[in-house]
């Protein structure tokens, strides 16, 4: 069976990619904001893999650098959820639209 | 030996972390003046630590290098640590997290010390997330306080989006060239659409650390928010080092784009000098207006890369160097009278001199630095910046550095107003002052004054910049 | 330690003095003694320059001397003068110590404003002396602040806004002047800022002209020409009689000896080719000042325009290029540094008695006041031409010198420019006859003391100065002769002979 | 140097020194010391410029019967260029030697003169070192050897007479004359300045007799290409020889410029007597004297302007003096009209031996009439002295209360109305008989002016000395001191005899002597014109009586406009303060508080800030929107990086 061509791979990452912003954007509620981050890292993910599986094979840097930006997610999602937790006591809310008390 | 010598900065830093570590554990810092007087005797024998003698090279097959610029940025880093860890002095006597404090900012430091030394585009992208996430912390360090939760949130969610558009143009890089080590970037590096795209979005990931606009945006909110320590170190300490950082990005890994990255660089530096100084304009908020003034300063910073050569990274470093010593005197001023006021707003500068000459002519140096105003050595810093700028010829640059230098004035003067010609209706009393910060500042005045004389300095930075 | 940067170290000195005094009583006379010792230095250079070019030197410059200072950038602190340095430097020795004398009894943070006031004069002595352009720069930017905050904490009226304009404007002028000389720096060829090296260099017409148009306009705006000298009637208005002096006497100069020394000198192709801007400026500075100046009541003001008038005889005189109207032109700053200072001086000892300077509330001047009065009418007369005194000399050469310039629209300019000396008369006698002459309208005035014993010599000083040049203008002349000579031989082309 | 030039210098010097002592220790000496000083300075001068004169009529002037001009010093002063510099020196020719003569001899007198006058004033010794001032700039503007040196001259005397029409500087009458002296005559010396600046560039120098030269040698470069641009049907040279006698005609108050000589009788009257009657108000003639070969020569045309303008101002000045009430204004339009004569005397003239009796005349003319306006200055100073007012119905028959006065001022009202046998006789024919050689229809108005003169003159003298007693003034102020009366008595005697001196034998265009004509025959009109003058005169104002109200009546609107002085002042009025000011000095101002400072400068501040506001919403505090930018920048910049270099 032939393989899936890279371009389709990279479609779909892309589209990933845009699909956290997206969310990223639209969501208003901090964790679900954290989740689209998540979708943003994998779309990386994705691409550092399938460069490395098609164009690169002979080196494993692209599998490499995933792991290490999984890593860092997850040290960035529990800082993030520490401060969340904090901000909550403060507004007692977690809406970004609500933690706006400083501006121009 | 010459491993050690090399990995020294490294070395102390995780001694010095691991050491307050065993302190948390035994407990001793509960007598407040003895734990931070030994911290600050510590911060300084790690500065006089990095002036040991240097050597060259690099390990890990590449990841990690240092010559002698890097090994001159991370002193200017400790530098940098050593006074801010002076002026916050006062500050942490009161906080109850000053251990936490000291261990969030030395490992923010490492972060800086990993990206400054790195080889590799994997190492650079670690170094600035642990430089960044534990800025993200203790900008929320007054946990009792909205608006520092608020400054915490908005840090880490927009550096954790920007770190994902980096890395999705790092992903595209990888495809692009294969192999992340430097030197493979530069060799294989061409300018097609897939590269410029990475470009942009890597670039996008920097000036989002640097505050640039228009990825500036969360700078503002986020310094006024943190604790004056935390804004100070912000501004200073990473964006200094990113600033650094960024040199060897576009000099050395992108160079291959030079005529993209010249265009793209000239469009966004003439946006932050203005908007910078648009929005400084207005600020009442003496955090939030020095948060503006330093949008601008980067904005002149880039007018100084665009030389792309020896002068360009000479002055841009000479830049830095001021830059960090100005602002730590700034704040160091703004946290005095903070401190005994209890308010941030501008206003509370008013007639400052006749209450308090020392606070108010340490806060006019800084200012004028800031404005590059002669004899103050920020005049120099600027002036060589725009020197380096008019490599180029980029008259059109040049001249909006020029009305930028004109709006950035008025912004300072604002200040020196307020301290010397207005009188207060509300008499200021005489702050009180501690040791430390009066040191610290007197060391920045010391600094603010002879670097622009003493010729010495300039010509070291200059003879390492020479590639 | 050569003798040029002596004199950078007095000053320096005595700002350090005064710094360390205590007493106020201390700190004044540290700055007048510093300052005369400057004078008589500054005196003693020129002889032993006279003493020099009659041994047979033949330099452009003399006394040269040169250090390192950002060596890899190419910035040297390097020093020379020749006369026309020399006359700008002696004046503002002159018009440092008068307004020192002038402002003795100035009451608020003395320690601060003698300070200030050295800070400045360094600065102008600076900016003559060196020949490096950064260098100039340096010290041209130097006197900035010191002239924000003179004016603002020491001002009058509204002193913030005037402050704050002057300093915006100038600092606009300065960022002009830069990016000028950084073009002179890159694009001549060579990389220096030494302007007789850049003198050598024959620059490109394309660059010369952009360069050309960026001087000339950014020191134009510190010589407050047309339309850039909105800053002056402001600033001097509302700044003390000292800072007022210093504005007018020595800061517009630093302007006109850049028009002439980098501008003009460093870039002849253009100016032969564009300095016809300038001269409709100039004009229209020169006329319309006048005319301003015949409608103003505030005495300040008044002067602040004519200075912006008189001024324009100096852009007009660079911009004619012919050998007799830059001479003018020399003279002329130097005759408008010490004539407007006396006339500050005077108007400044009015004010500190009658706490006016509206000419119509004034009166009656001279009879209670004499010396006063009489200093006043002095300057006046000076400004308006008298012969005898030096603005006579100066405006004169001015005018023969333009009218050497064939062509119609020459011609214009230069009448437009001597009919000022009409609207000129109109004015100071107005001021004359309401302020100083008439009866004393105002009962108050009956209790004013004439002049102390500082204002006095201050007035007597500056009346000196501006004798000397009137009387004797050929020393003068000798003394500038060679250096405009060899600044017109540069366009000889275009003036003909 | 010999005596003679040394004489010749300190001639100049003295003045300057007594200037120098009075005013910068006047204030320390007593009145009495600070007048001697000055008076005697002054007549040293008196004493030292007859011996100048001696020594140069009949000694070493007198090169092969011609009088040539002989530089007695010239040194560089101010060097513009190559060839135009300014140098000071001293020429002795026959003019200015003679006017040397005239100056220190009227100035030494008014000096001794205001001993007594100005007793006990104020600021007495500020009065006599504005004095010597005065003498100091004419002596240095006469002996000019350099037109520029002239001018500098030429601005002094403009100043001390400014400062001493403002002598009383707290009346506001005063302040105002002074003003509008200095300014008329400063709006005069800029067409002054111009021509000197047409002169020195199109003749390369400014030097005296190099110009003259230049300018009349037949087929002279300069005076070719000078004469080969012309403008309104005139050549340039003659339009920059009208320029100066611009400047020439503010100084002598001519027609149109006159208005500042009626009003600066607000000075002391010794100082109109000094500077208003003998010799600042000639230094227009003078000149025009001096330039005389030129204007002759090369520009007859300019010449011919002057002499209309001369007529005309004779004309019209005596007109004005018939009605005028103010004796001192009377005494002012009398000064005019003779200078006027003076003036047309020199159009009227020509080149040559022939025809420059004009000239001759002209100069004699101002010779004498320094003289008798003088003396009738410092009587009408003494009537007023002894009256307190200047108007005539407060006098009247004062010729018993004041005999000297009343013979002297008689003589120089006779010698004015050119009596035979006095000076103004002698001088006025000559001028009279050359007009009628040459324009015959200047002859006429002269010949009329004469008439009116001698007209005014004796309504003034029959008004003030005969006519009814006035009741006040009862105070016999005859023999107030010897200071005043002994200058009436000296000059009355020159206005008797300075006109038997043989003039053309010592001042004449070209320094040869001639023999002014005289001709009993035509001497007959102008006199019989005086005598019917001083007829009317007598028949009006001996008595007191309603006829000349009468009269006035019937010709009432020539009566007002002429006492009104024919409006010329309103005019003047109209144009300074309603054109310059509101038309031109309040928009200027107006431009640029508004339009420059407001619109420009500010406007540009004002311009930042609504900037800086309307980009405020940028930093809307919420955070996706900040990541919105964020991503819209990095797609711009890519997009933008990649069609610039894709």
């Amino acid at each position: 069976m032939e393989q899936v061509p890279l371009s389709h791979i990279l479609i779909l990452s892309s589209t990933l990619f845009f699909l956290g912003v997206y969310g990223f954007f639209s969501r208003r509620n901090l964790i679900t904001m954290l989740m689209s981050v998540e979708l943003i890292l994998n779309s990386v993910n994705i691409n550092f893999i399938a460069f490395n599986k098609y164009l690169f094979p002979h080196q494993l840097e692209g599998v490499f650098f995933t792991m290490f930006i999984i890593v860092v997610a997850a040290a960035e999602v529990s800082i993030s959820i520490a401060i969340i937790i904090n901000l909550y006591r403060r507004f007692k809310t977690i809406d970004i639209e609500d933690t706006t008390t400083m501006k121009y | 030996m010459d491993i050690v010598l090399m990995f020294r900065f490294e070395i102390i830093l995780a001694a010095l972390i691991l050491a307050i570590f065993i302190m948390s554990l035994r407990g001793f810092d509960t007598n407040v003046k003895c734990f931070l007087n030994t911290m600050n005797v510590l911060l300084l024998l790690n500065f006089i630590a990095g002036w040991l003698p240097l050597s060259e090279g690099s390990y890990f097959s590449d990841f990690f290098r240092t010559n002698g610029l890097i090994v001159l940025q991370k002193n200017i880093i400790n530098l940098g640590l050593l006074l801010i860890s002076l002026t916050s002095y006062a500050w942490l006597e009161q906080s109850k997290y000053r251990l936490e404090f000291y261990l969030l900012m030395l490992s923010s430091i490492f972060g800086v010390y990993v990206m400054l030394s790195s080889g590799h585009i994997l190492m650079l992208y670690l170094g600035l997330e642990m430089s960044t996430i534990p800025i993200a912390a203790m900008s929320n360090f007054n946990l009792k306080e909205q608006r520092s939760s608020e400054a915490g949130i908005k840090l880490i969610l927009s550096s954790a989006f920007s770190t994902g558009i980096m890395l999705f143009g790092i992903s595209l890089l990888y495809g692009a060239v294969g192999n992340l080590s430097f030197a493979s970037v530069i060799a294989n590096l061409h300018p097609n659409a897939l590269t410029l795209f990475a470009f942009a979005f890597i670039l996008a990931g920097f000036a989002f650390k640097m505050s640039i606009v228009p990825f500036h945006l969360w700078t503002a909110d986020v310094y006024e928010g943190s604790p004056i320590a935390v804004t100070n170190f912000l501004s200073v300490i990473s964006k200094g080092s990113v600033i650094f950082v960024f040199l060897t990005v576009l000099y050395s890994l992108f160079g291959g784009l030079k005529e993209a990255w010249l265009l793209g660089i000239s469009i966004v530096s003439i946006l932050s000098m203005t908007v910078g100084n648009l929005f400084a304009l207005r600020q009442q908020n003496a955090k939030r207006f020095l948060a503006f003034s330093s949008i601008a300063q980067v904005g002149f910073v880039l007018v100084g890369i665009t030389a792309a050569s020896t002068i360009g990274s000479a002055s841009v470093v000479y830049f830095v160097l001021i830059y960090l010593l100005s602002n730590i005197a700034a704040f160091g001023v703004i946290s005095a009278v903070a401190d005994s006021t209890g308010s941030e707003s501008l206003q509370s500068f008013k007639g400052l001199y006749k209450s308090n000459p020392f606070y108010a002519l340490i806060m006019a140096v800084a200012l004028f630095s800031l404005a590059g105003v002669p004899p103050i050595a920020g005049f120099f810093g600027k002036l060589f910046l725009l020197t380096a700028g008019m490599k180029s010829g980029l008259y059109v640059l040049l001249g909006f550095a020029g009305v930028n230098l004109v709006l950035s004035l008025y912004n300072y003067l604002r200040v020196v107003k307020y301290m010397f010609i207005d009188d207060n209706e509300a008499h200021l009393a005489p702050l009180n002052r501690n040791r430390q910060l009066t040191t610290a500042l007197y060391i920045c005045l010391i600094g603010l004054i002879a670097i622009g004389f003493v010729t010495p300095i300039y010509q070291y930075i200059d003879s390492l910049c020479r590639f | 330690m050569d003798i040029l940067s002596l004199l950078l170290v007095f000053p320096v000195i005595t700002a350090l003095g005064i710094l360390v005094a205590k007493k106020d009583k201390v700190v004044r006379w540290t700055a007048l003694s510093g300052s005369i010792v400057q004078l008589f230095l500054a005196i003693g250079i020129t002889a032993y320059y006279v003493s020099l070019r009659n041994a047979g030197e033949t330099g452009q410059m003399l006394l040269e001397s040169s250090y390192e200072w950002f060596a890899p950038l190419q910035i040297y602190f390097s020093a020379a003068v020749d006369g026309i340095s020399l006359v700008m430097i002696l004046m503002t020795a002159m018009v440092v110590v008068a307004g020192i004398l002038v402002s003795w009894k100035i009451g608020k943070q003395v320690k601060e404003f003698f300070f200030l006031i050295l800070l400045l004069s360094l600065s102008a002595y600076g900016f003559f002396i060196s020949t490096n352009l950064f260098v100039m720069f340096f010290f041209l930017e130097l006197a900035v602040i010191p002239k924000y905050l003179l004016i603002g904490v020491w001002g009058s009226g509204r002193k913030d806004y005037s402050a704050m304009k002057l300093a915006l404007m100038l600092m606009f002028g300065s960022a002009l002047v830069f990016i000028g000389i950084l073009g002179l720096f890159y694009f001549t060829g060579a990389q220096t800022w030494d302007f007789q090296e850049i003198a050598k260099m024959h620059i490109p017409i394309e660059t010369q002209r952009i360069l050309y148009i960026l001087l000339f306009t950014g020191f134009g705006v510190f010589t407050a020409m047309f339309p850039f000298h909105t800053w002056a009637p402001d600033g001097h208005s509302s700044a003390p009689t000292a800072a007022s002096m210093f504005l007018a006497g020595i800061s517009m100069k630093l302007g006109g000896y850049g028009c002439l020394r980098v501008a003009t000198y460093l870039l002849p192709d253009a100016a032969q080719e564009l300095s016809w801007i300038f001269i409709i400026t100039a004009s229209i500075a020169i006329i319309y000042g006048a005319f301003a100046t015949m409608m103003q009541k505030d005495l300040k003001y008044m002067n602040a325009y004519s200075s912006v008038s008189h001024c324009g005889f100096v852009i007009l005189g660079i911009a004619m290029l012919t050998k007799a109207a830059v001479t003018g032109a020399v003279m002329q700053m130097v005759s408008h540094g010490i004539m407007t200072a006396l006339f500050f001086a005077s108007i400044g000892m009015i004010y500190d008695r009658a706490h006016t300077r509206q000419a119509d509330e004034l009166g009656g001047m001279l009879k209670q006041m004499p010396f006063i009065g009489s200093a006043f009418i002095i300057s006046g007369l000076c400004s308006l031409g008298l012969p005898g005194f030096s603005g006579f000399v100066s405006e004169m050469t001015v005018f023969v010198g333009s009218w050497e310039r064939t062509g119609v629209f020459y011609r214009v300019a230069t009448i437009l420019a001597c009919a000022s000396i009409v609207v000129t008369a109109v004015y100071i006698l107005r001021a004359v006859g309401f302020a100083i002459w008439g009866t004393v309208t105002n009962k108050e005035y009956l209790k004013f003391k004439d002049a102390t014993w500082s204002e006095r010599s201050a007035a007597v000083l500056l009346t000196l100065g501006i004798l000397i040049i009137g009387l004797a203008p050929f020393l003068f002349i000798h003394l500038i002769d060679a250096d405009t000579t060899s600044i017109v031989s540069r366009f000889i082309a275009v003036v003909g002979k | 140097m010999n005596s003679y030039d040394l004489s010749a210098l300190l001639i100049v010097i003295l003045p300057a020194l007594s200037f120098l002592v009075l005013g910068l220790f006047g204030n320390r000496l007593s009145n009495r010391v600070s007048g001697l000083i000055g008076c005697a300075s002054l007549v040293t001068t008196a004493i030292l410029a007859i011996y100048v004169a001696a020594g140069y009529f009949f000694d070493f002037g007198l090169v092969g019967g011609v009088h040539e001009k002989h530089i007695a010093l010239q040194f560089q002063w101010l060097k513009f260029t190559e060839n135009l510099s300014i140098d000071l020196g001293i020429v002795l020719d026959p003019i200015s030697v003679m006017m040397l003569l005239v100056i220190t001899i009227v100035s030494s007198m008014v000096h001794i003169y205001s001993l007594g006058y100005m007793k006990g004033e104020e600021y007495f010794e500020r009065y006599y070192a504005y004095l010597s001032l005065f003498s100091f700039s004419m002596l240095g503007l006469v002996i000019a050897v350099n037109i520029f040196q002239m001018y500098i001259f030429w601005e002094l005397v403009g100043v001390s007479s400014f400062l001493l029409i403002g002598f009383y500087f707290t009346k506001p009458s005063a302040i105002a004359a002074a003003k509008k002296a200095f300014i008329v005559t400063r709006f005069a010396d800029l067409g002054f300045l111009i021509g000197i600046l047409m002169l020195s560039y199109n003749t390369k120098s400014l030097d005296f007799f190099t110009i003259i030269e230049r300018l009349t040698q037949v087929g002279s470069p300069y005076l070719a290409n000078f004469t080969a641009t012309s403008f309104m049907g005139m050549s340039a040279l003659s339009w920059a020889l009208l320029l100066v006698f611009m400047g020439g005609a503010g100084k002598s108050a001519m027609f149109p410029l006159h208005i500042w000589l009626p009003d600066a009788m607000e000075g002391p009257t010794p100082v109109s007597a000094l500077i208003h009657a003998a010799t600042m108000v000639v230094a227009g003639v003078f000149l025009v004297a001096r330039l005389f070969p030129v204007f002759a020569i090369s520009a007859p045309d300019a010449l011919l302007i002057i002499a209309y303008i001369g007529a005309f101002t004779a004309l019209f000045a005596a007109l004005i003096a018939c009605t005028q009430t103010d004796i001192k204004r009377v005494l002012a339009y009398s000064t005019i009209s003779q200078i006027a004569y003076m003036m047309f005397g020199l159009g009227v003239a020509g080149w040559g031996a022939e025809n420059s009796e004009g000239f001759t005349g002209s100069m004699f003319h101002l010779f004498t009439h320094a003289f008798f306006k003088a003396l009738l200055f410092l009587g009408a100073g003494a009537v007023i002295h002894a009256v307190h007012s200047n108007e005539m119905k407060d006098m009247g028959g004062l010729r018993k209360s004041l005999p000297i006065t009343h013979i002297t001022f008689l003589i120089a009202c006779l010698a004015i109305a050119g009596v035979p046998g006095l000076s103004g006789f002698f001088s006025k024919e000559a001028i009279l008989a050359a007009a009628f050689h040459s324009h015959p229809t200047i002859f006429y108005v002269g010949l009329f002016t004469s008439g009116l003169t001698a007209y005014y003159m004796f309504r003034l003298y029959f008004r003030i000395f005969w006519h009814n007693p006035v009741p006040e003034h009862s105070h016999n102020h005859e023999g107030h001191t010897w200071a005043m009366n002994i200058p009436l008595i000296i000059l009355a005697v020159g206005a008797a005899l300075a006109g038997w001196i043989p003039f053309g034998s010592f001042v004449s265009a070209d320094g040869k002597a001639m023999e002014l004509p005289f001709h009993l025959t035509f001497s007959i009109a102008p006199v019989a014109f005086g005598l019917i003058g001083i007829g009317i005169a007598y028949l009006l104002y001996a008595k007191k009586n309603d006829v000349p109200d009468k009269i006035a009546s019937s010709i009432n609107a020539f009566y007002k406009a002429s006492y009104n002085k024919f409006y010329i002042d309103e005019i003047y009025l109209f144009i300074t303060k309603k054109v310059l000011f509101n038309l031109v000095g309040r928009p200027a101002a107006w431009f640029d508080r508004t339009v420059v400072n407001g619109l420009f400068i500010n406007g540009s501040a004002e311009a930042t800030v609504a900037t800086s506001r309307a980009i405020k919403p940028m930093q809307s505090g919420r955070l996706q929107s900040y990541t919105m930018f964020f991503l819209g920048g990095v797609l711009l910049l890519a997009a933008l990086l990649i069609i610039k270099f894709m």
